[in-house]
């Protein structure tokens, strides 16, 4: 699998695809997402896997998204998504709130090719009375008598799911370490858009030490190179996230005017700098 | 550093290491911990340092975290039974213990957005004891009836629970939480409090016994280990707060 | 965590208990399996996670063994499973029939607490008409007026999972690379009791690289040094199986006779062996 | 080599190669191939070294298999929509195409026990496409109606399923599989074989074409392929298979 570029990766991406991602402490996909609003996608529909961040914030501040689907969407130790928070309160975006355990129910589901799973709890809190399309029955295997509702989750599939692995190989396999849950996202979307810190010889398969962070190439439509791919945030322990940059970008975007200052400088510049290296 | 005067975190930790190690609750011998949650964490590995076996699995560090399924692992151990204890805090909770992580206003925070409610409408459920922490302590926080439900203080009889709150740990005070009535009673007063500023500061209604004792002082030997062994253990996970709490630094 | 011997870890499966195991190309527990046979195990109930091999026939062979949940019972290249194929002829055995699928959803039901799963397939087999504890349902999430049938399992929760890893570390986490269905296993069981070929310094979940091939030592109860604690099967790439002994094995155990042959002389001549070095 | 006479195991690896390519069958882009399925394996191989494009997954390789999700990954593939075409065998298999991987006799096999069902009562559905494959053509295995059913030839509707069987390949001849009358017809005769031969042999009922032409010889170009690159990539999996047909040991 030849790498393409990060505008070529971004230009995979239809408007109005439902795109899973992951949040800022796991393999955040923040250069793509760069690339997207530089390519000016609208429509999207984001899946937090099971959260959202910086690059969520960033496309919604873009006007990329039309939809959320998350448990929480937060910039961590930067405080809330400010984006986010303005559009929620604004009215201008469509949010489905979930929790954790649901979303990774949800893609584990489609991971199977089951059309629904169960989970526990939830029952009596505002999520799922805000969720029709879940549904409540008698669990089947209570004892006779028992009333013992639980709560089924349909199978969600991504259109795309995108994220920042550490490493590619020749056959177009990505490592992503222990991040299994992006593996199931990787596993349940019809495809996977994946930017890398860098592309090594050979087959991570073969190596029995790396295979078990590894998704396989079968999962992986497109992959392009992105060094520092998840900046400002980390990467595993190749790099730490840059809190100066996140703190920044949490105080510009408190406003519109701050989220166009923050784009100018450390996105749409990209623009040009994309152009000249491709 | 020794003879520093107690912290606030540092009598908050104290607290919640003695609702971990309440004879009375069903044992802990896991407690997971949120990114978020510095003082609940420095309470867990007090009750380590203190010599009790507790194994405290911190969420959510990029590296060296105690996962190897990812994020969704911190829910399937919730599921087998394998957390005995689990933290929640909430931009609202109301008196009957019900917690909002999501938004005041209408649906689905319109007034005010939070983040979301993360995992805690299936831990809240699963986990046998949780202890709910909040350091401020006003009626914007603790209101008569959360806006929106996160998750429930309690279910009615049928739905599959395993445990509800404990307690209810403030800035200023100590509230038990009584399941079975669905209410919180004032268990202690932490310094300059008093029942009455507690009651004007809480929105929700709750019991108060005929005696509330203070919260306890720690001891000498809790400071010590709070300042030596945890605040060493917590220098890389929460290198912020050691800095501000016990003016300490990472030497990375 | 310490090590305890091979016998003492024997000992730690009381009789009757349900025990998960793995199949031959897995990370089979075969040393563990013979020191059962020298303890006189019985009314064991083995769970195939989701096939079993060389150690379930041996211990069914040794009378261990009350009962099997299993997709299949082979030794590979080496044919069918003697004492096995012998004991269901003569109507010893308690058999439960499944599917791999099935297996891997029941414990994936156990290991997310939920208290069953759906699977497709198996509408028509005899498999299913032989399980009345699996269940068939309209899938609740089908189009009006469709029918959907579909299977739901029960969550299984073994009492043990044995297996045989590559490395524990000082804390008891252990190693199995990419074989994520014994992390399924040993997440679902009650307890995990594991050989490994040796022991190495530090913490495997501190190290990004092995981190995710790792069980955490939250699910091992006791960990065992057995060096080759798999032969006569292979173990990843550390050692490949010995075709020729389990070749004589299948030939020694067609027979009650032979299998005692081979008993004494690869599977209790261990216990003065063992009760020597202990 | 090259001038050596075509063995029967290169005969079925390229009759088989060309049910894969059938144009009239649901496009063949990902192949999962059990641990004990060299024939199969070569007639994929014999696909890909053709220049056609098909991704072969060998399933329960110890080291350097495909799957990182360990052995649950090829189900879940299959569940996904991911893998297009599966091979199954059986100890029975009988005119509607079910199968019997169990035993026959009483349930569950008391008569003779087979080793068991493996996946084959989830995959036998969710592949578009199954080739059945038995070298061993003799009524004890082509019966009227298996004992017991692993997993069925063909679905009432309603019931979900992506596919059946497309063809079932043996030591004598090749049967086209017909779902919408859930039975085989006669596509062609291997060598020495004749319609009576082939019927003697077979314990079930199935259709004769008026015109049943010879299953096509290999060409010279396939021979030259599973002889040359087919056999360098099966020499690694499946090294007993390449000793005995190719005269080809592994280094190793």
């Amino acid at each position: 699998m030849t790498p393409i570029s990060l505008e070529a990766l971004a230009a995979e991406v239809p408007d109005g695809a439902l795109v899973a991602m992951p949040p800022d402490y796991s393999l955040p996909a923040s250069a793509l997402a760069r690339a997207l609003v530089r390519r000016g996608a609208r429509g999207l529909r984001l899946l937090g896997v099971p959260i959202l961040g910086y690059a969520a914030d960033l496309l919604i501040g873009a006007g990329c998204v039309a939809e959320v689907e998350t448990s929480a969407v937060t910039l961590g130790e930067a405080g809330f998504a400010p984006r986010f928070t303005a559009a929620v309160r604004a009215g201008t975006l469509r949010l489905r709130d979930a929790t954790c355990p649901a979303i990774h129910t949800m893609l584990q589901a489609a991971e199977k090719g089951v059309p629904f799973m169960p989970l526990r709890g939830l029952i009596g809190s505002d999520i799922l009375a805000h969720r029709p399309d879940w549904k409540v029955a008698p669990n089947p295997f209570a004892p006779p008598g028992a009333e013992d509702p639980i709560v089924l989750l349909p199978a969600l599939r991504p259109d795309i799911a995108i994220f920042h692995a550490a490493m590619a190989d020749a056959e177009g396999n990505v490592w992503v370490g222990r991040r299994r849950e992006i593996a199931t996202a990787a596993h349940a979307a019809r495809r996977s858009l994946v930017t890398v810190e860098r592309v090594v010889a050979g087959n991570l398969l073969e190596d029995e030490r790396l295979a078990p962070g590894v998704i396989s190439a079968l999962y992986v439509a497109a992959v392009a190179v992105a060094e520092r791919g998840a900046w400002p945030c980390g990467l595993l322990d190749a790099y730490a996230p840059d809190g100066a940059h996140l703190a920044e970008y949490a105080r510009l975007a408190r406003t519109e005017e701050g989220f166009r200052e923050y784009c100018a400088r450390y996105v749409l510049a990209g623009a040009s700098a994309a152009a000249a290296a491709a | 550093m020794s003879a520093a005067a107690i912290r606030p975190e540092e009598r908050l930790a104290v607290a919640i290491a003695r609702l971990v190690l309440d004879p009375e609750a069903p044992p802990a011998r896991h407690v997971a911990i949120g990114a978020a949650s510095p003082i609940p964490a420095a309470a867990c590995f007090l009750v380590r340092a203190l010599g009790h076996p507790l194994r405290v699995s911190l969420q959510q560090r990029r590296t060296a975290n105690p996962f190897s399924e990812g994020s969704r692992e911190l829910f399937d151990l919730a599921g087998q039974g394998r957390i005995d204890l689990f933290f929640l805090g909430g931009g609202q909770i109301d008196g009957q213990a019900n917690i909002n992580l999501i938004g005041t206003g209408e649906w689905p925070g319109r007034e005010a957005r939070f983040p979301g409610s993360f995992g805690s409408a299936l831990m809240y459920f699963l986990t046998p004891r949780t202890i709910l922490f909040r350091e401020e302590h006003s009626p914007r926080v603790l209101v008569p009836r959360v806006d929106i439900v996160s998750a429930p203080g309690v279910s009615p009889p049928g739905v599959y629970r395993r445990g509800t709150a404990q307690a209810l740990v403030t800035g200023r005070c100590v509230f038990r939480f009584h399941p079975e009535r669905a209410r919180f009673s004032l268990l202690s007063l932490h310094p300059g409090e008093t029942v009455e500023s507690v009651r004007a500061a809480t929105g929700f209604d709750f019991d108060i016994p005929a005696h509330v004792p203070p919260t306890p002082e720690p001891t000498e030997q809790e400071l010590a280990l709070l300042r030596g062994p945890v605040r060493e253990t917590m220098l890389e996970p929460y290198p912020e707060f050691c800095a501000r709490v016990f003016d300490r630094k990472s030497a990375a």
